[in-house]
């Protein structure tokens, strides 16, 4: 049983802190996705993972065995690098059996390796050819495949599509998700971008600024996140937000920055009378009806066809888009109101950024 | 640990390269001509003589002889014989051979040479074999002189009517350059003598800024100036770098060439059928003085080494009166060996213009000043060569007046004097 | 100069040469006979004879004096060409000159001695290589032994500072360590003393080692160069990190990654430096001269000065040494050359 | 004709991703990777090379892994620094550390412990002068006669070489046929040892030498370079440019080579002209490559010794005397060897150096962090 395991974990370069003491347990064959903007601490995360990076506080276990002090080769990972990090002067099965030489493999045993991944990822008619005479996606074959073919407890992937087009990137999730089904491994892996973390994670961990804002399930995060900035960050559109105040009488009245007035449901929030609020709804639950509680000022129409945005403004600038099935009649330059179901609001406290949930 | 291995795998490649002999002798020798083939040559009579030992003749760039040696001895890891010609100057290291050899038998035969190697301390040791003697005199291309119908001037010249001549040869055959001294402080220490320097007085002390120095100085930095000296060989050098003209002289671009005896067998064997030339020794000065500069080169043991009664068995070896006539025929050298001078030396395939040559500066010997004798013998003269050189060019090219360069020549031997101490 | 800034741009797709092409190429065809002419004059010069040398003007190619052998003559005759006077048009050889009349015969008519004026006569030439420059060098000492004592000494003075210089290279461009910039200041800062400063304390330093009159003493000083370990940094630097990391993760020791990650491709960097460090080696003179005075442990640089006397130099011989000493380094040059350019790297801002 | 090996258009970058820079790379954009392109040793060479030195390189693997252990990873750095350290410490600190020592000591003796102790008297006799500018008023006229050439060489040497480098490397960065051949051309005296360098060279421009014969065919006649004070400096000079440009035009070519092109083309696409391309583009992104140039050059310039000293013998007069000259004569060469000044004015020279690469990163400090 491979399952991993972060303490409190810390780093810090001289005095500046980049990982704030982050607690994560991922289980045994788990697809785990750290997301986040950049500078949020996931790529210095994962190294810290694989050892290549050392832990200032706290401590990793894999596979029950508190790590810390134990050099990256020796804790059974794989990476597979943003930039591939093939090795440039070997061929690709150079490539491939340079980790098998390294912890003495017999010479038949690395031929029969090497030659099982390359079946396994395609690469046969590549062994040997060197990383500058492949294209973007056969040397993200090959980086994969030389994570593979150590048969390690875990595999890392810093990044690993960013450097490919956006076809490839679709193509090679598929094989990632396929991979992972078929190795049964426990997998981390580190992206920027939250569509590739809700395409391809069991448990999705959002980082911010060094810290885990959340850790669960794709549509958990997406349904319930913890927070504003959780919420902004998955989902694409981004969910819409509007700030407000609660009405200091009536808990379930909100007033709306824009003047407007807004009823709240009267289970499941916490908010209490008077608090400043912000109100959150995905674009694709807001729907343009004339007795909707928000006037927005349309700015641009894009009409894909089958399905519509519409962006826009509030009176007080904030910015809305509103998703909606099939073609739109809604035109550049209208005044429209927006409205959505209660059932589909989210609401934050606009101090802490935590969501209003009750207890 | 690669460094080890290394060290260990070539350790055994260079291990032939020196077998372990009972005694060796190392031989520090430099060559103008063909001196080092020679001595090779009749030590192996040495060697054949005395079993066990090998004498290994090292022949090197004379610049290590000059700038490297002192400083090996210095460290300790000097050679054990070597020829040298800063004579004085590295006394300090010699070792003596007075235990060892006859001494009577050298000082009959070596006589007043054997004072230029005790240096400043003075004392009656025997220190070295003086195996090479050399006097300065002028090369005269008498074609030349005999194309522009112009007397030679006779043997009692001085230095104003050489330069007259030479001049007046040089402008009738369109010669470029009518006369050159080589670029050192020995050769222009020749005529400076003759000009009434006195350069090392008879106590012993030395002085670069007298009278008559100074009226060299200003005479040489004149005809360098007005063309009768070629400025090529001083100016065309800097700090003491040494500097011949023989090139010109061979080509026949030169009338008259100061330099000395060593070049008899160079141009003997190049100036062929080109030109006659012939040797009139060291024109006089104004004074009435005719003095070239002796020199030469001479063979040393070092107290350091391990076999010093091999060492001086070796040197003596060379002093025998048989071999020392031998090699110096066969190098084309005068003797300095008063037996072997008195003798005769049948120079080994010299033409008649060599061996006149080299008669005549034999015969110039005689009027080598005291005071010549006493600045060869001085221990400090390497030093008072390089600021002669030194200083007299930076007046021939205007850096300097010519009062300026006297001062400054004073200044810097009192300097020298004061660090050698 | 302006032609020059067009090239900044470089979009011009044109297969016509523009104006700024012809300069440029001008330039370099310029720059190609400046850099070469001076080689070639030597190269050609070292196979001229002490009095071809002397020529003026000089020639071209090596010329040699024609000779004729003749009866009664020991020595073979110089043949010269009769410009003017009374026997002009005939080719005569020369018996004696003396002053401006030369003694000569005719071949045909070897009795007959006749009078010529040296005005009216140009020798009679043909193209010769003087080998005898190269040869008497090579019969005036133990060539093969001076060429392997040279040999060894590039050889090995090469390979130690190609692994001393890249493993430190290595270190300070890809480990953060507590004072690295000291080091790395350090290594700049040896750049400020050059050896010639410091031959007195470097020999007796060498000395005390032990290694005086070993090739050994010219070998191990001369292995550390800042120039090679500032080389070899900046071009590490621009080997990209995460390649260390694929190897680390791959199991690869510290020492792995250095000779089978960072040596391979630092290679082309690495043939620039052991062109540099064979080129210090082998010219090297002042250092072996201090260090090496028994003749078995001779350079070859050693051995074609030693007979550089007090008091004589030849051209022919300096020349044809000098050339002989030229030629082991342009072969090497010829065979690494491709590396020159890629080897260094751009040292921007890093 | 193209030369075997590189490609004229090939560009020795690997895609650079430093830390902190890769996450900000194209937030969800998709940036195609530019090819991880290198010129490694390739097929037989790089096997064979490996074969050759790999049985060592696993001998010294052993020890070396068991070293990573005791100390990790960081801190064996310092193992593979030590070789490189023990060498510098013994042959060039060890030196500099005894030149300190001789530099306060007097007398011609080699043995430090011979030599009576002076203090700072050597120093005071070098910079002992009535006034500096004039050598002629020096008690050491000969160091700082030494002073000023060097002075002299290094401006002219230094703005020379790095000027014809600069147009040497922007020529060969443009669309070159034959770029490997010329480039290796420019190099080539670069190999050559500074002895033989002034040989050609003398050779060259002696009385009787080539180009005296070229200029008395063209009818401009002669000249006797070498005696003339002015032209000698001229030419040490222009000998030293010509021997050591190669160098640094590799230097400052494979600077250009980084800058990418399309900067150029957005330059172009902005209706810059050539000229200012060039001083708005090419000079501020050289600018550190430049700040390397221009140190190494002025450090090597100020240490010219050997080329000029066998090219005039530092002569006429003292006209091409350098520092270093003057450095080797009085401590080496002449007599009595003077190690003590001599030391001493190695020190002078050492410390202005440093000064001067201080200043140097001081002054560039902003076109660098630029």
């Amino acid at each position: 049983m491979v399952a991993i395991e972060l303490r409190d974990v810390r780093k810090a370069y001289g005095q500046a802190e980049v990982i704030k003491g982050i607690d994560l347990s991922i289980a045994h064959g788990e697809f785990c996705v750290f997301v986040g903007p950049s500078g949020c601490g996931k790529s210095t995360l994962l190294r810290m993972i694989s050892g290549l990076e050392d832990i200032s506080g706290g401590e990793i276990a894999i596979g029950g065995e508190v790590v810390n002090r134990i050099p990256a080769a020796d804790r059974g990972l794989a990476m597979v690098f943003q930039s591939y990090a093939l090795y440039p002067h070997m061929t690709v099965r150079q490539n491939l059996s340079f980790g098998l030489e390294n912890i003495n493999t017999p010479k038949p045993e690395i031929a029969r390796k090497v030659d099982e991944v390359a079946r396994m990822l395609q690469i046969e008619q590549l062994l040997d050819r060197r990383p500058k005479d492949l294209s973007g996606g056969q040397r993200q074959r090959v980086a994969i495949g030389r994570a593979v073919v150590r048969e390690p407890r875990v595999f890392l992937f810093d990044e690993p599509l960013s450097n490919l087009d956006a076809e490839l990137r679709v193509d090679m999730r598929g094989e990632i998700a396929a991979l992972h089904r078929r190795l049964e491994n426990t997998m981390i892996y580190v992206t920027h971008d939250q569509v590739e973390a809700m395409t391809m994670a069991d448990k999705i961990a959002v980082l911010r600024l060094g810290k885990l804002e959340q850790f669960g399930r794709p549509l958990d995060l997406y349904n319930t996140p913890a927070n504003l900035f959780v919420a902004g960050f998955i989902g694409s559109p981004k969910m819409n937000f509007i700030a407000g105040q609660v009405d200091t009488n009536d808990r379930t009245l909100m007033r709306l920055d824009t003047g407007e007035t807004l009823r709240l449901p009267v289970t499941g929030f916490a908010q209490r009378a008077g608090e400043k609020v912000t109100l959150g709804i995905r674009p694709n639950h807001l729907c343009a009806s004339d007795d909707g509680p928000v006037t927005v000022h349309v700015r641009s129409v894009e009409q894909l066809g089958g399905e519509s945005y519409v962006y826009g403004q509030t009176a007080t600038g904030s910015a809305i888009t509103v998703h909606s099935p099939g073609q739109t009649r809604i035109g550049l330059g209208d005044t429209i109101r927006v409205g959505a179901p209660e059932e589909e609001i989210h609401l934050f406290d606009s101090d802490t950024g935590l969501t209003l949930r009750e207890a | 640990m690669t460094h080890l291995k290394l060290l260990g795998t070539t350790a055994l490649a260079l291990g032939l390269a020196a077998p372990a002999m009972a005694q060796e002798i190392r031989f520090m020798c430099y060559s103008d001509g063909n001196e080092c083939e020679v001595y090779d040559d009749v030590l192996t009579r040495f060697e054949a003589a005395n079993p066990g030992v090998d004498v290994i003749v090292d022949v090197v760039p004379y610049q290590a002889i000059l700038e490297n040696l002192p400083i090996q001895l210095a460290a300790g890891s000097g050679p054990d014989i070597a020829k040298v010609t800063d004579l004085g100057g590295l006394s300090q290291y010699y070792l003596d051979l007075a235990p060892y050899i006859d001494r009577a038998y050298w000082e009959a035969s070596f006589g007043d040479t054997l004072g230029w190697y005790r240096g400043a301390a003075g004392g009656d040791a025997i220190n070295g074999m003086h195996s090479q003697l050399t006097i300065t005199g002028a090369f005269v291309n008498a074609t030349l002189f005999e194309q522009a119908g112009v007397e030679m001037p006779g043997a009692d010249a001085t230095w104003d009517d050489w330069a007259e001549a030479a001049r007046s040869v040089a402008a009738a055959t369109e010669t470029p350059f009518p006369m050159a001294i080589d670029r050192t402080g020995h050769r222009f220490a020749g005529p400076a003598i003759s000009y009434g320097a006195a350069i090392v007085a008879e106590d012993g002390t030395p002085t670069l800024s007298d009278e008559g120095f100074a009226a060299f100085t200003a005479q040489f930095v004149e005809w360098n100036n007005d063309g009768t000296m070629a400025r090529d060989v001083w100016a065309g050098q800097g700090g003491a770098t040494y500097q011949d003209a023989a090139q010109e002289f061979i080509n026949g671009e030169l009338v008259f060439y100061y330099s000395g005896s060593w070049q008899v067998g160079r141009m003997d064997s190049t100036v062929g059928d080109l030109f006659d030339w012939q040797v009139v020794g060291s024109p006089c000065g104004p004074a009435g003085v005719c003095s070239g500069m002796p020199g030469g080169a001479g063979i040393v043991g070092f107290s350091a080494t391990q076999h010093p009664e091999v060492v001086a068995a070796v040197i003596d070896f060379l002093a025998q009166e048989d071999i020392y006539a031998e090699v110096t025929a066969r190098t084309r050298n005068l003797p300095a060996h008063l037996g072997v001078a008195q003798a005769g030396v049948e120079f080994e395939g010299a033409s008649p213009a060599a061996a006149a040559a080299l008669s005549a500066f034999a015969a110039d010997l005689a009027d080598v000043a005291p005071s010549a004798f006493r600045y060869q013998g001085y221990a400090n003269n390497r030093a008072m060569f390089g600021i002669t050189a030194e200083r007299v060019s930076q007046a021939i090219v205007g850096e300097l007046s010519v009062e300026d360069a006297v001062a400054r020549m004073a200044a810097d031997l009192e300097a020298a004097l004061a660090d050698a101490q | 100069m302006g032609r020059t800034w067009e090239f900044l741009t470089a979009t011009r797709g044109g297969a016509r040469l523009h104006w700024t092409d012809w300069a440029s190429y001008g330039y370099l065809f310029l720059g190609v006979f400046l850099m070469f002419f001076p080689v070639v004059w030597l190269v050609l010069s070292s196979f001229k004879t002490e009095a071809d040398l002397q020529r003026y003007p000089p020639t071209f190619l090596p010329y040699q004096q024609q000779t004729i052998t003749l009866d009664g003559h020991a020595d073979p005759l110089p043949l010269f060409r009769i410009t003017g006077g009374e026997h002009e048009g005939m080719i005569l050889a020369q018996l004696r000159r003396v002053g401006l009349q030369a003694q000569m015969i005719d071949p045909a008519n070897p009795e007959e001695r006749l009078q010529v004026s040296i005005r009216d006569y140009e020798r009679l030439e043909r193209f010769s290589l003087a080998t005898e420059n190269y040869s008497d060098l090579f019969g005036r000492f133990n060539f093969l032994l001076y060429f392997w004592n040279s040999t060894f000494i590039t050889v090995m003075a090469t390979l130690i500072m190609l692994l001393t210089n890249s493993m430190a290279a290595f270190a300070l461009s890809k480990y953060r360590f507590r004072g690295r910039t000291v080091v790395l200041l350090l290594v700049i800062g040896t750049l400020m003393i050059p050896q010639t400063v410091v031959l007195v304390p470097l020999f007796l330093i060498v000395s005390e080692l032990g290694m005086f009159n070993s090739l050994w003493g010219v070998i191990i000083p001369g292995a550390a160069t800042p120039t090679g370990v500032f080389l070899l940094r900046q071009y590490m630097l621009t080997i990209p990190d995460e390649i260390l990391d694929a190897a680390r993760m791959d199991k690869a020791s510290e020492w792995k990654i250095y000779w089978r990650i960072i040596l391979p491709l630092s290679a082309p960097a690495i043939a620039v430096l052991a062109i540099l460090a064979i080129m210090w080696r082998w010219n090297d003179f002042l250092w072996p001269l201090i260090v090496l005075t028994q003749s078995e442990n001779f350079t070859l640089q050693l051995a074609l000065n030693s007979f550089q006397g007090e008091l004589q130099t030849q051209w022919s011989s300096l020349l044809a040494m000098t050339v002989l000493t030229l030629l082991p380094i342009a072969m090497v040059f010829m065979f690494l050359q491709k590396y020159i350019a890629t080897g260094i790297a751009s040292t921007g801002g890093k | 004709m193209r030369w075997p090996g590189w490609p004229p258009t090939s560009r020795r970058r690997w895609p650079t991703r430093s830390k902190g820079v890769a996450e900000t790379k194209g937030q969800g954009a998709t940036a195609p990777a530019p090819p991880p392109e290198m010129t490694a040793l390739r097929g037989a060479g790089d096997g064979f090379a490996l074969r050759l030195i790999s049985p060592v390189m696993r001998l010294v693997e052993i020890p070396m892994i068991a070293l990573q252990r005791l100390l990790g990873i960081n801190r064996l750095a310092w193992v593979f620094l030590a070789p490189n350290l023990l060498l510098f410490g013994l042959f060039a600190f060890l030196p500099v550390i005894l030149n300190v020592a001789y530099a306060t000591t007097g007398g011609a003796n080699v043995m430090l412990a011979d030599r009576p102790q002076i203090g700072m008297g050597n120093f005071e006799r070098l910079l002992d002068c009535a006034n500096h500018l004039d050598p002629n008023t020096c008690r050491e006229d000969k160091f700082w006669r030494a002073v000023w050439n060097t002075l002299w060489f290094v401006t002219l040497q230094v703005g020379i070489m790095v000027g014809f480098s600069l147009l040497t490397a922007i020529v060969l960065n443009g669309k070159i046929r034959a770029r490997g051949f010329f480039r290796s051309v420019f190099f080539f005296p670069v190999l050559l040892s500074p002895v033989v360098v002034a040989l050609i060279w003398k050779w060259m421009l002696q009385r009787n030498g080539v180009l005296n014969a070229f200029l008395d065919w063209a009818g401009i006649g002669g000249y006797n370079w070498l005696v003339d004070a002015q032209w000698a400096f001229a030419w040490s000079v222009f000998l030293s440019v010509w021997a050591h440009m190669g160098f640094y035009t590799l230097i400052l070519l494979a600077g250009l080579q980084a800058i990418p092109r399309d900067v150029y083309e957005a330059a172009t696409m902005d209706r810059a002209s050539p000229w200012r391309a060039f001083r708005r583009i090419t000079l501020p992104l050289l600018a550190p490559t430049m700040l390397v140039v221009l140190v190494l050059a002025l450090i090597k310039g100020v240490q010219t010794f050997d080329e000029v000293y066998a090219f005039t013998g530092g002569g006429p007069g003292t006209a091409t005397t350098f520092i270093i000259q003057y450095i080797y004569e009085e401590g080496f060469a002449g007599s009595p060897r003077l190690f003590g000044l001599s030391a001493a004015a190695s020190l002078l020279v050492a410390f202005v150096l440093v000064v001067l690469t201080l200043v140097q990163l001081w002054v560039n400090r902003k076109s660098v962090d630029g």
